[in-house]
């Protein structure tokens, strides 16, 4: 542990990555006390102060209904990590478990699991999400299903590899051959090892989901308002282009910030635990 | 060469295979879809008589399996019904609207592969260098915005501020190009119409390049650790043993290798892109199959949405077939079998 | 060196333009997606710029004031259930065809067939008979005072063509031409269809034949691009590469482009925005509760927000129930305000306690600028004691939720006007009974007297008597407020300069019908 | 100076990294006679493979290493060559032959294409007849029966023994008159490690090519070298003649490395009992009494 710490902070860049997701969480958690309207997250109209350039007051701005965007970018923020913690929360146990039922058992049981896996995979990510979310109603626990379901796949398919490499190591061997229960092999002796591979790519993904659910919401399939959001923030901005620029600049530049602070970080932590894709 | 043939067949069995199961998932979303669609389609004043009329056209009251086993009779005569947003047959519309979306994405794999590649290469070469790090910084902005963020950036800064570009459509409208395939780029070469060629290739370069950036970050980020990787093979230290130039081994040692894994992601950025190019196709008011795809979801446009999504997968797998055909050529194990070793 | 070079891109760009303009007179314009080109099928406003350009109707609104003229008729006589016209014999299809009775018969026969778009207007018509070549009859089923007017939205399309392009379907008509007519013009219109994408873009070209002949200053080629994003048509305006926005741009758009030195076209006087409040749900059921929201609604600020210029607006104040200049409607100057007062005195009266509820205010996907009203009404409700959840909904959704009074939202918004500027089209689909449910009318209304008063308006012999019929009706819509009668709807289109639309710029030369003004043939390009 | 092959001076590398400077070499000085067979011999990080790519000029190129003292190969200087010069050198006057046949060979190419490539370092000209002509002549010589078919084969299609004939081919291809060996064989089995040794000896004999050996090994040089260096920690502990030295170790380490040789596993490496303070011991120089044949 002591080397990661070592290697991050001896290259810049993961160093920059640590710094700007810290920065995003720390604005995610504390919006109520850095927020300076933090009523401004619902429904507040001010018809007297709408659609107005970055001033002092409103250091992004308002937006169409007179609401500061930098309040609204901080709660905005927090709905984005949660709703990326949930699915990975939820992505990572099915299509790492599925992954690795398929791996050690092999035979019509990966046939059949992988070829699934692989249905989920041969339809663009985002239109699979679309179309789940055009049946469902656009909500945010429904956006938190459809991008679930477009994510476990992946996890499957890497933990499927992985495991067909473990599978042959005599770790595995040798606990077959004592007797241990197919569970016990699958989850403790395979498993932790393909947890820097899972990790490395989760950091990376938080980004990723960020970005998939903003790009939901820009085709109006998130969450709602008055619920702040950063992918509706940029849709609805962007009829406003170029004299309102800071209505999609701003949380543009959020939504840039905090994938690229995942993937700086992710990218780091693929050298550290040597988990090359 | 049979080695690859039988690879082939049975990556297009694997493929069909999945295609069958992509119709079935995509067939229960759609039917899934609260609301009568006969009903969304005809609009408020139709008559109760008008839309049971639609329903059974539809064939909306039978069974779902039922429902099903028509479709796939449809598909096998080359039929996926009619649009209710176009009220068109679903195949004239994808026939209208696919050869827009992939000169589209054609056009961004190529400035993915002509910058990514590149970028890569430069990276790698000057490992733990500037360069090695500005690349990778590039690289991972590319990555870290959605093509929408790009794409209205991309058009404040060249079309608006900067108006070095055109901002919507295929090309400009003072040209009139026939529409023999219905791609435009062939059509304006098969007439002969070089001008609106460079026109179209101008109104494709903002679009192509806001979906492409990701791509290239990608392409870029890979090559590079591939590369890096590849210099690291006892066969490149031979090489030099033996003086080869540098540029010589870059390419026939270094480069051809570590191609193999970028080729693999490459084939999966394809399926980013046709989804990212949803959002693309939007903004710069492109008339592609995926602007089209996002109404017809919109609209729950039930047979437009099965055969889109149905057309975009097979578009999907057909790109990674290409792929695995163009690895088992570069790659000799696979070329010759790889139980030879 | 970039600004060298953009600057010889835009002076190479400029010297294009001009050649171009030299050659023909283009005229750029825009709306959503997607174009339908069959006249049986149109519905919306893209569909109806087509259809009023490639084809045409018996009769045109009167411009400048009420009633209609003959247009493909050369008169007309009739009234309760038949109607007779005598119809031009000068006129040929861009086919070359020439136009006959034969031809009206036959494109009554494929509308009502069809069944969609707005066939519905007929409904009360039995049967069209061809007398002789240039004499049609229209066969009623009961008394249907807006019958001429419904004409503005029957398009005579080329029998002859048609047959000749018949596809595969039921019946000895097949599929009546929809095929073809989807993607080709079969009219007489002064614009033929040259080519036709029904996602990207329509180009129409002049019709030299044109029986009215056609001003030499109006546009030789006509784009009209579908699905361009506001921040598009911006830039593209800005650089004079787009000369008509659509009615969709947000304000501050136009307002930005009207700030640049663009001019600002109007149409309006045919409908009204509504919020509209579902009767048959608590807690919306008890009149008091529906007064007490419609009450609390702020009309003032809403004006402000959609405020384009000092002078022009996307609305002006509502007055009642009934579009300003509609039979029915109230002066101008009785403009409705908010009365917070009356709000709270109305909400006490209610037999729902306001602290037990809370009210859904749905807004459709596609149009922004109900986000931003929800907003404003949920604020308002808030400050009279009434709290609110805001819901967006794209409005396939939204067609599909209203049918069933339990699913449809307790407030939705929407956007209503006339098709064919009568108030019966205005109104019956929104209020009678029968009509309850769809998405002119999730209000689910019930109500007796409404029936009446509707029934009455649509029977109504002469002016007067259909005058007092919508001046009751208002009243007893005021009264039970089924919704809160937002503002009189104004559409308001950017153009370039150096283009004249008369038709949206002079009131005296508006058609009081929607789309009408686009008829390309009255436009003129310098 | 001397008529030496290679003479190393005072050779002092270092290499940069994010952690520091760390010296991998402190001043080794070595020279290979002409014809001579000369091992250098220690453990793994020792130093010695580092000194065989400093021989060919791979390292003077990398920017993290610093390289100080002299390499003279055939008198002249290397430091004092340009890079491209130092290039021409590289496999023609000098080859190398690898640890690892079956990935030292490029994965993507036929054994002909590689030939080819090699060949035309010499004669710019030469085509796939000429290169199966050369190449068919050196693959009988490394008693490859079928050239033929090994030409037209893809390295992962031999066999590991057959990839390291086809290496050692490919170094005699522009006749070098220094072969390098770094541990040739060591990822093959010992009966293929012992044939590819022999085999190594009787060409460079036929060649008169002076071959400068590395290895961990001290068994297989035995019987392979002439003179011999033993190498600990990028010092030159011990050198001399090989028989001398197998007779009579001096020094702490070469004593260890004596003892650990009966314990050849198969991968070969001994293991040592590890006592830095004897081993910092300093060198041991058998004096030699001319050159060895």
């Amino acid at each position: 542990m002591n080397r990661a710490v070592q290697i991050i902070l001896s290259r810049p860049l993961s160093i920059a990555g640590s710094v700007l997701i810290a920065v995003v969480v720390l604005s995610a958690a504390m919006a109520d006390l850095l927020a300076p309207f933090p009523d401004h997250r619902g429904t507040v109209v001010d018809f007297s102060n709408f659609n107005q350039p970055p001033s002092r007051q409103n250091l992004m701005g308002t937006d169409l209904v007179g609401r500061d965007l930098f309040s609204r970018i901080l709660y905005a923020y927090r709905l984005s990590l949660i709703l990326g913690a949930v699915v990975l929360a939820l992505a990572v146990p099915v299509g790492v478990t599925v992954g690795l039922v398929a791996g050690y058992f092999g035979g019509w049981v990966r046939f059949v699991l992988m070829r699934t896996t692989d249905v989920f995979l041969s339809i663009p990510p985002l239109v699979l999400a679309m179309s789940i979310m055009g049946v469902l109603e656009p909500t945010l626990t429904n956006g938190m299903i459809a991008v679930t379901v477009m994510w476990w796949p992946w996890y499957s398919r890497l933990v499927h590899n992985l495991t067909l490499a473990e599978r042959e190591e005599g770790y595995v061997l040798a606990a077959e051959i004592i007797g241990a229960s197919r569970f016990h092999v699958m989850f403790r002796e395979i498993l932790p090892n393909c947890v820097p591979a899972i990790l490395t790519k989760m950091t990376l993904d938080l980004g990723f989901v960020i970005l998939i659910a903003s790009s939901l919401s820009f085709l109006g399939l998130g969450v709602q308002p008055p619920t702040p959001d950063l992918g509706s923030m940029v849709a609805e901005g962007a009829q406003y282009l170029p004299d309102s620029w800071w209505l999609t600049v701003f949380p543009g530049l959020a939504i840039l910030v905090a994938v690229f602070g995942f993937n700086l970080l992710g990218d780091a932590l693929r050298e550290i635990l040597g988990t090359e894709q | 060469m049979s080695a690859v043939l039988k690879l082939l067949a049975g990556r297009l069995a694997i493929s069909l295979l999945v295609l069958a199961g992509v119709s079935m998932l995509i067939f229960a979303i759609a039917r899934v879809i609260p609301g009568d669609p006969a009903r969304i389609a005809l609009g408020p004043n139709a008559t109760p008589e008008q839309v049971e009329k639609l329903r059974q056209e539809l064939r909306l009251d039978q069974p779902i399996w039922l429902q099903y086993g028509h479709f796939l009779s449809d598909l096998s005569r080359g039929e996926l019904g009619t649009s209710l947003y176009t009220n068109r047959p679903v195949t004239r519309d994808i026939a209208q609207f696919l050869p827009a979306t992939l000169e589209l994405i054609l056009a961004a794999g190529i400035l993915m592969i002509c910058i990514g590649l590149p970028l890569g290469i430069v990276a790698a070469k000057n490992e733990g260098g500037f360069i090695d790090n500005l690349v990778r910084v590039v690289s991972l902005l590319g990555v870290s915005a959605p093509s929408f963020v790009w794409a209205v950036i991309l058009m404040i800064l060249f079309a608006f501020f900067l108006p070095l570009f055109p901002i919507a459509g295929r090309i400009g409208t003072q040209f009139d190009v026939p529409q023999i395939t219905g791609f435009l780029f062939v059509d304006c070469l098969l007439t002969g119409k070089l001008d609106a060629l460079a026109d179209a290739l101008w109104h494709v370069a903002l679009p192509a390049f806001a979906l492409a950036l990701s791509g290239i970050g990608q392409a870029a980020r890979l090559t590079r650790a591939n590369m890096v990787e590849t210099y690291r093979r006892p066969h490149i230290e031979m090489a030099r043993s033996y003086g080869f130039p540098e540029w010589r081994i870059a390419r026939k040692y270094a480069f051809r290798p570590s191609l193999i894994p970028s080729l693999t992601i490459i084939g999966l950025d394809f399926a980013a892109m046709l989804g990212n190019a949803f959002l693309v196709e939007a903004i710069f008011a492109w008339p592609g199959l995926s602007r089209y795809g996002v109404a017809v979801i919109l609209r729950k446009d039930l047979n437009a949405i099965v055969g889109t999504v149905l057309i975009i997968s097979a578009a999907f797998l057909i790109a990674n077939l290409i792929v695995d055909l163009l690895i088992a050529l570069i790659n000799p194990r696979i070329r010759h079998g790889r139980d030879r070793s | 060196m970039p600004r060298l070079l953009s600057g010889l891109l835009a002076c190479a760009l400029l010297a294009l333009s001009a050649l171009a303009a030299n050659a023909e007179r283009v005229l750029r314009l825009d709306e959503v997606a997607v174009g339908e080109l069959d006249p049986a099928k149109a519905s919306d406003y893209a569909d109806s710029i087509l259809m009023f350009n490639v084809y045409d109707t018996l009769v045109l609104p009167r411009q400048g004031g009420p009633g209609h003229t003959p247009h493909l008729a050369e008169s007309w006589v009739g009234s309760g259930t038949e109607y007779t016209f005598t119809l031009r014999s000068d006129v040929s299809f861009q086919s070359g065809n020439p136009m006959t009775a034969e031809d009206v018969k036959f494109s009554f026969d494929r509308m009502v067939s069809i069944g969609q778009g707005l066939s519905f207007l007929f409904g009360n018509v039995e049967s069209v008979d061809a007398l002789d070549t240039y004499t049609v009859r229209f066969n009623l089923s009961e008394p249907y005072a807006p019958f001429v007017s419904a004409l503005v939205r029957l398009p005579i399309v080329d029998k002859q063509l048609v047959m000749n392009n018949l596809g595969d379907g039921e019946g000895e008509m097949g599929d009546w031409g929809s095929e073809y007519l989807s993607q080709n013009g079969a009219g007489t219109g002064a614009y033929i269809v040259k080519s036709h994408n029904p996602q990207d873009e329509t180009v129409m070209v002049k019709f030299d034949g044109y029986f009215l002949g056609v001003n030499e200053r109006a546009p030789d080629t006509v784009r009209l691009r579908y699905g361009l994003e506001a921040a598009t048509v911006r830039t593209l305006i800005a650089q004079g590469e787009h000369d008509i926005s659509s009615q969709w741009l947000p304000p501050e758009v136009k307002k930005a482009l009207a700030a640049d030195g663009n001019q600002l076209l109007t149409e309006g006087g045919t409908g009204s925005f509504y919020f509209k409040m579902n009767t048959m749900k608590e807690p919306l059921d008890d009149v008091n509760c529906r007064l007490a929201i419609s009450s609390a609604f702020d009309y003032e600020s809403v004006l402000k927000l959609i405020a384009i210029t000092d002078e022009i607006s996307e609305g002006t104040a509502a007055t009642g129930a009934i579009t300003a200049g509609m039979f029915g409607a109230k002066p101008t100057s009785q403009a409705l305000s908010r009365d917070v007062e009356a709000a709270k005195a109305h909400l006490a009266q209610c037999r729902h306690d306001p602290s037990t509820f809370s009210v859904e205010i749905s807004w459709i996907a596609e149009v922004p600028l109900e986000e931003r009203l929800a907003l404003l009404l949920q604020a308002n409700l808030a400050e009279v004691g009434i709290s609110s959840t805001i819901r967006k909904v794209p409005w396939a959704a939204f067609a599909g939720m209203v049918e069933n009074p339990d699913n449809t939202p307790n407030i939705s918004q929407i956007f209503v006007t006339a098709v064919t500027g009568d108030p019966d089209t205005l109104l019956y689909g929104m209020y009678h009974s029968s009509k309850a449910g769809t998405w002119q009318s999730p209000e689910h209304l019930s109500d007796a007297q409404v029936d009446m008063l509707l029934d009455a308006g649509r029977a109504g012999e002469t002016d007067g008597e259909r005058e007092s019929a919508y001046s009751a009706l208002n009243d007893r819509l005021l009264t039970i407020a089924p919704s809160i009668y937002g503002f009189d709807s104004q559409a308001v289109f950017v153009a370039r300069p150096g283009i004249s639309v008369p038709a949206l710029s002079d009131p005296n030369m508006a058609f009081g019908l929607d789309t009408m003004g686009f008829a390309f043939r009255l436009m003129e390009i310098e | 100076m001397t008529d030496n092959i290679l003479d190393i001076q005072d050779l002092r590398l270092s290499f940069r990294s994010h952690g520091g400077v760390t010296e991998v070499l402190h001043g080794v000085s070595l020279s290979v006679a002409p014809e001579e067979r000369v091992a250098l011999v220690g453990e793994s990080g020792s130093g010695k493979s580092v000194t065989a790519r400093a021989v060919l000029g791979l390292l003077q190129s990398q920017r993290s290493a610093q390289i100080t003292g002299r390499i003279l190969f055939e008198g002249r200087d290397l430091a004092s060559l340009s890079g491209a010069n130092r290039r021409k050198l590289r496999g023609t006057k000098m080859s190398m032959i690898f640890q690892d046949p079956v990935s030292s060979l490029n994965p993507l190419f036929r054994i002909e294409d590689q030939f080819r490539e090699v060949l035309r370092r010499s004669e710019r000209s030469a085509d796939m007849r000429r290169t199966r002509e050369v190449a068919g002549k050196l693959l009988r010589d490394v008693s490859i029966d079928d050239p033929e078919r090994v030409l037209a084969s893809f390295p992962f299609q031999l066999s590991g023994g057959m990839n390291q004939r086809v290496m050692i081919a490919m170094a005699l291809v522009n006749e070098p008159s220094l072969l390098i060996a770094d541990e040739p064989g060591t990822a093959l089995d010992v009966t293929v490690q012992d044939q590819t040794l022999k085999l190594m000896r009787k060409l460079a004999d036929d060649r008169r090519a002076a071959v400068f050996f590395i290895s961990h090994n001290l068994g297989v040089v035995r019987e392979f070298s002439n003179r011999l260096y033993v190498i600990y920690q990028g010092r030159i502990v011990e050198s001399g003649p090989t028989g001398s030295i197998f007779d009579d170790p001096r020094h702490p380490y070469t004593k260890a490395l004596l003892a650990a040789v009966p314990r050849i596993t198969r991968a070969g490496i001994p293991e040592i009992e590890e006592s830095p303070e004897a081993f910092s011991a300093p060198c041991e120089i058998h004096e030699t009494a001319g050159v060895a044949a």
